[in-house]
């Protein structure tokens, strides 16, 4: 069982997308930061072992998770049926809701004014897929996809592309890297809370993450650090 | 520096570090699995020489991103646990040593027939000829291509992108992400890289000049 | 006398052309034996097949006591008692002269440094080269590269010399140098064979002189042969050679 | 080994693989056509320009020699955009290709124009051709036949490299597979099924090369000497 | 008579060393001109001032009425009138025999192909090429070769035709077929200067010898020159070269 080659070997090998902010990020001390850094350092205290981060992007989470690179996935991984086939996710520790944001000016209520339009999203995420079902039935729609979330952000704020699907958290980044750019959010595509990956049949760390969570979730910890990233609260109900 | 703090600079210049480290393994890794490559598609029997020559047309008609995925993965399918450094290591050895084993090729075989039935008459074994005679002179042509290669090296351990592994190429792009500056921190990677890269290809334009003169 | 080559109804072809269809002839003790005739005609052929850089598909031919066309020869063992020296020196240009001459003796016969350099210099005497032991074959003039090129053979102090028209890129000045080398090994009795194409040399210095045409012996017999030749064929190339 | 290999993928996003190869395709095409005619016309300037010309030219050969693709197509896709200067990620892609296949058939064809011996130049000048037309009738066939070889083994490269184009948004056939990737988690199988599919890209466009070496150089066809 | 070529006083120094130090000599309509002399004299580079190839530094040059020395000649148009062949062909290699004609016709005039292909078949059959048309030149000997190299450059109908050396890399054999090809044009009339070495050929088909010696026109005169030299240099000379 993976606990025991945790324990054993004395160090977690946590999986973070360190090139997405504010879930994981360089700060200006060049050290990782991000809400899923500091939730996976809370992991690894508690279970009394060294952190190792595993850096991924959002493609390749979970061929690092089944080859073994990473024994959990804390990469604002969010919970999906797809997903779910192949690994297996603990408690949710936060929610992301997907949006799609474009200029302040333009009118944009759903999916069919996309019509005609570039959105830009980052490749294999949980916005990829919504944006990709949300507009099967829409014509003309071009979805340009990127390799990580900062390179949609950067693509979004350097006016490569006027239109994205994302969580709303990177709104006032692209905003704040170039102020010209008047992004706001349009509508909600859908509310993902994201969970710990794990592999499938790995009951005994599945058990031991999941008290974790809850019992993170009671104290307020997650909560706390949710709050300094996103500037909101979780959502009353994950916090019972 | 605009946008960028100099821990972060200092972010990419590590990356730096480890692109050196990466050329290294892959240029000692490379030249030790093609040496052996270079003298069987040179001297080796048909088998081995069908056999090698497959190899050859295996790795050079694959993009090394793809092999780097393939290396990465399928290492830990077969159930070792490397770390992404070590898989790198290993797809780059396998890239510069297809490549190297071609250079190399070429130069024992600009060795003449004649040096090798020289070298037979004067009682030589044939690991003799190899180390005394053919060798030596190889080397000797090999040098300027070598070195030339050897930027090759450099520049294509930055697919190591695609594994995730902190190169410069890595780096200064978690650096762009967290920062939004691509124009600074591209431009700074571009420069490291040439600061490399150059000296080496004039290296081994010189010396190849100095060859065709001779 | 003493028999070092016995050539008997020797066959070679390669793939279907036949080159040698029954070249016999004997080299002794001593000998020296010139093989000429027209281009082509199997001359450079034959004397591979004496240190066995070539395969003899039939007939029988002994070197030095050993059976080659039997096919067991420890050819390495051989070509210690065998020198050759052909038209294109073949000097190893990464090596000078004294490391050319004594690269063989040390990693084959495991003479020590000292003693192969003093062996060297011994044969560098002998063809006039001593002074150039320190230089690169790619400094010398052709005769002098040739020339060193007999002494790296010589200094494996062979039992037989066989030489591939060592003249034959060099002009007549350079020619006269080589071939008085080649004249002082006689007299000193080594064993040779040697293709050539200067017929007075071959008169003055062959005990034996072989015309070979169409892949075998035509005509042999001392130097005299040349003067009177037996057969039209000789004759020809005798008038043209000359 | 505790894998179960499922190439079940295949069934279902065949057609992802296919678009994907296409595309590489494309690219390739577009950017060996543009990237040749650019490199020609460098290492024209490059042998017969002004000095300030054959500086210009060879700083740009060594500034993209020694950087790497990907640097240079993330710093053109984006340092593009910050110029306000909007391009497709095809586009960009396109344009980062060329420009460094350009910079090393410019180093090719160059060592091409100087192989050829400068009798040839005289002997069309002293028919009274312009500079120009020694260059275009004369020099140059001569020169790109003799580093045809030396130019499909770049151009294979070259395709290969269109790989990396995936990580600026073009679908090509890498980020295909990606895509399925991301739906079926099967990597390790998909990168397979990708790596023969190059093989296969790059046996054809050596064949298609050759082919077409074969129509265009007629003396090389009807003397039967190959390249 | 028209004067074709005349050089007055011409110098010409590559770097510090002077080649040419006052050449002086003129080449009427019609009229075949000879340069002979020892190698390094400097019958190559005045040959090579006539078509432009080299610029002069002194004295005057008028070539087909246009002052050379003035350094605003239009060299295209220059050499429509004036054809040379070189010692080393310079064949295209990429064209086949027939291209290789047609193609300064074509481009540079702009005749038409149908016009040019029965012009170039009209100078192959003078040079007696016109079974050859398709070949490419590797296919073709030496002499073959000269003589299409010959015929390239009469396709642009010049009036001056300059040779340099055109037999020297030929056997003696082909040195015959290309000969004839010349003795030819100059019984058409054509106005000819040619560097040579054949004394024979130059005795009989010069209308004019001029024998250069450092760098000027040492003696000059009719065949006979070559039979009774005046100076002890071209007597020397004549010694050597016959
Ligand atoms: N490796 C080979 N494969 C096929 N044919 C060969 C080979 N080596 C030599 N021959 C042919 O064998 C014939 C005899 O060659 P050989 O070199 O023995 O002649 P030679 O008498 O030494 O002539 P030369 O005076 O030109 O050196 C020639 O016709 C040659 O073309
Ligand atoms: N491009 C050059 N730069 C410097 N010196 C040159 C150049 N071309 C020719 N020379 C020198 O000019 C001299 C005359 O050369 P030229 O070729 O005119 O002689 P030539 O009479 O044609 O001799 P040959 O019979 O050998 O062809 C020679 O000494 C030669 O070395
Ligand atoms: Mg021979
Ligand atoms: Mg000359």
């Amino acid at each position: 069982d993976t606990l025991d080659t945790i324990k054993q070997r004395k160090k977690v090998l946590i999986a973070v997308d360190i090139g997405a902010p504010p879930y994981g990020f360089l700060d200006s001390d060049a050290k990782q930061a991000g809400s899923d850094v500091e939730a996976a350092r809370m992991l690894a205290k508690d279970l009394g072992v060294e952190l190792e981060i595993v850096p991924v992007s959002g493609p390749n989470r979970v061929p690092f998770l089944l080859s073994k690179k990473a024994d959990l996935v804390m990469a604002s991984f969010s919970i999906t049926d797809e997903r779910k086939k192949v690994i297996d996710f603990s408690e949710p520790y936060g929610v992301v809701p997907i949006v799609v944001a474009g200029p302040k000016a333009a009118t944009l209520k759903s999916f069919a004014d996309l019509s005609g339009k570039n959105v830009a999203v980052t490749r294999g995420t949980t916005s990829d897929q919504e944006l990709s079902r949300g507009i099967k039935e829409v014509s003309g729609v071009t979805v340009v996809r990127y390799e990580d979330d900062a390179t949609t952000n950067t693509a979004v704020a350097t006016g490569q592309q006027d239109y994205m699907a994302a969580a709303p958290s990177v709104v006032p980044a692209v905003k704040k890297a170039n102020p010209a750019r008047d992004i706001d959010i349009k509508f909600v595509m859908k509310s993902f809370p994201y969970g710990v990956g794990l592999r499938k049949d790995d009951a005994a760390l599945k058990s031991w993450v999941d008290g974790w969570v809850k019992t993170n979730l009671k104290n307020g910890k997650f909560n706390e650090i949710y709050k300094r990233h996103f500037g909101m609260s979780l959502p009353e109900e994950m916090l019972k | 520096m605009d946008g960028i703090s100099i821990s972060q600079v200092g972010f990419i210049f590590k990356g730096a570090g480890w692109t050196l480290v990466l050329s290294a393994m892959g240029f000692l890794g490379g030249a030790l699995v093609g040496l052996p490559l270079a003298m069987a598609r040179s001297r080796g029997g048909a088998v081995l020489r069908a056999v090698t020559g497959a190899y050859v047309q295996l790795v050079q008609g694959i993009p090394l991103p793809v092999i780097m995925f393939l290396c990465y993965f399928g290492i830990s399918i077969a159930g070792f646990d490397v770390p992404s450094l070590v898989a790198a290591g290993i797809a780059m050895t396998a890239y510069s040593s297809a490549y190297l084993g071609e250079i190399w090729k070429g130069c024992i075989q600009a060795v003449s027939r004649t040096q090798w039935e020289a070298a037979e008459c004067l009682a030589l074994r044939p690991a003799q000829r190899l180390a005394y005679v053919i060798l030596p002179q190889a080397a000797r042509i090999a040098i300027a291509p070598t070195v030339g290669f050897l930027v090759q090296i450099v520049k294509n351990s930055s697919y190591a992108v695609v594994i995730g592994f902190f190169d410069l190429t890595y780096s200064s792009r978690v650096v762009n992400n967290s920062t939004f500056k691509p124009f600074l921190v591209f431009t700074l990677a571009a420069l490291i890289y040439f600061a490399i890269c150059y000296p080496l290809s004039s290296l081994s334009y010189r010396l190849e000049k100095r060859m065709a003169r001779r | 006398m003493d028999e070092i080559v016995r050539f008997d109804k020797v066959c070679k072809s390669y793939g279907d052309v036949q080159i040698l269809k029954g070249v016999s002839f004997t080299v002794g003790r001593g000998q020296v034996v010139a093989l000429i005739g027209r281009s082509g005609s199997g001359k450079t052929t034959a004397l591979r097949c004496i240190n066995g850089l070539e395969t003899i598909q039939g007939g029988e031919l002994h070197v030095c006591g050993r059976a080659m066309h039997a096919g067991s020869v420890d050819l390495m063992d051989l070509r210690k008692e065998v020198g050759i020296v052909f038209q294109s020196y073949n000097l190893f240009p990464h090596l000078t002269v004294l490391q050319n001459i004594t690269l063989a003796p040390r990693k084959v016969k495991g003479v020590p440094r000292k003693e192969a350099e003093d062996l060297a210099m011994e044969v560098l005497q002998k063809v006039g080269l001593h002074e150039r032991a320190a230089y690169y074959p790619e400094q010398l003039s052709g005769g002098q590269q040739q020339r060193a090129a007999i002494a790296r053979s010589l200094a494996m102090q062979p039992k037989l010399m066989l030489f591939d028209e060592v003249t034959s890129a060099l002009d007549p000045e350079l020619t006269g140098e080589v071939l008085k080398v080649i004249e002082g090994l006689a007299n000193d009795g080594m064993t040779m064979v040697l293709v050539t194409h200067e017929m007075a040399f071959a008169r003055s210095v062959a005990d034996q002189i072989m015309f070979m045409h169409q892949g075998i012996v035509w005509e042999c017999g001392s130097g005299d042969l040349l003067g009177q030749p037996a057969t039209p064929e000789l004759q020809q190339f005798v008038g043209s050679g000359l | 080994m505790n894998y179960d290999f499922d190439f079940s993928f295949l069934s279902t996003h065949w057609r992802e693989l296919v678009d994907g190869m296409l595309l590489t395709l494309r690219l390739s095409v577009a950017t060996i056509v543009f990237g040749f005619l650019l490199g020609v016309a460098l290492a024209v300037v490059r042998t017969q320009g002004s000095p300030l010309g054959r500086k210009l030219v060879s700083g740009y050969v060594d500034l993209i020699r020694n950087t790497p693709l990907v640097i240079q197509a993330f710093w053109l896709f984006f340092g593009l955009a910050a110029l306000q200067i909007r391009v497709p990620a095809m586009a960009a892609a396109i344009i980062a290709l060329t420009i460094n296949v350009s910079a090393y058939t410019t180093e090719i064809v160059r060592a091409g124009i100087e192989s050829i011996p400068r009798g040839q130049l005289e002997a069309a000048s002293c028919l009274g051709m312009s500079r120009w037309k020694v260059l275009r009738l004369v020099i140059l066939p001569q020169a790109v036949e003799r580093m045809y070889p030396a130019l499909i083994s770049q151009f294979v490269l070259m395709m290969l490299a269109t790989s990396i184009m995936s990580q600026i948004s073009t679908e090509e056939l890498t980020a295909s597979g990606y895509a399925i990737q991301s739906q079926t988690f099967r990597g390790f199988e998909i990168y397979l099924v990708i790596a023969v599919l190059y093989l296969v890209l790059s046996w054809l466009l050596r064949i298609s090369m050759a082919g077409f070496a074969a129509v265009v150089f007629t003396r090389r066809r009807r003397l039967k000497t190959p390249l």
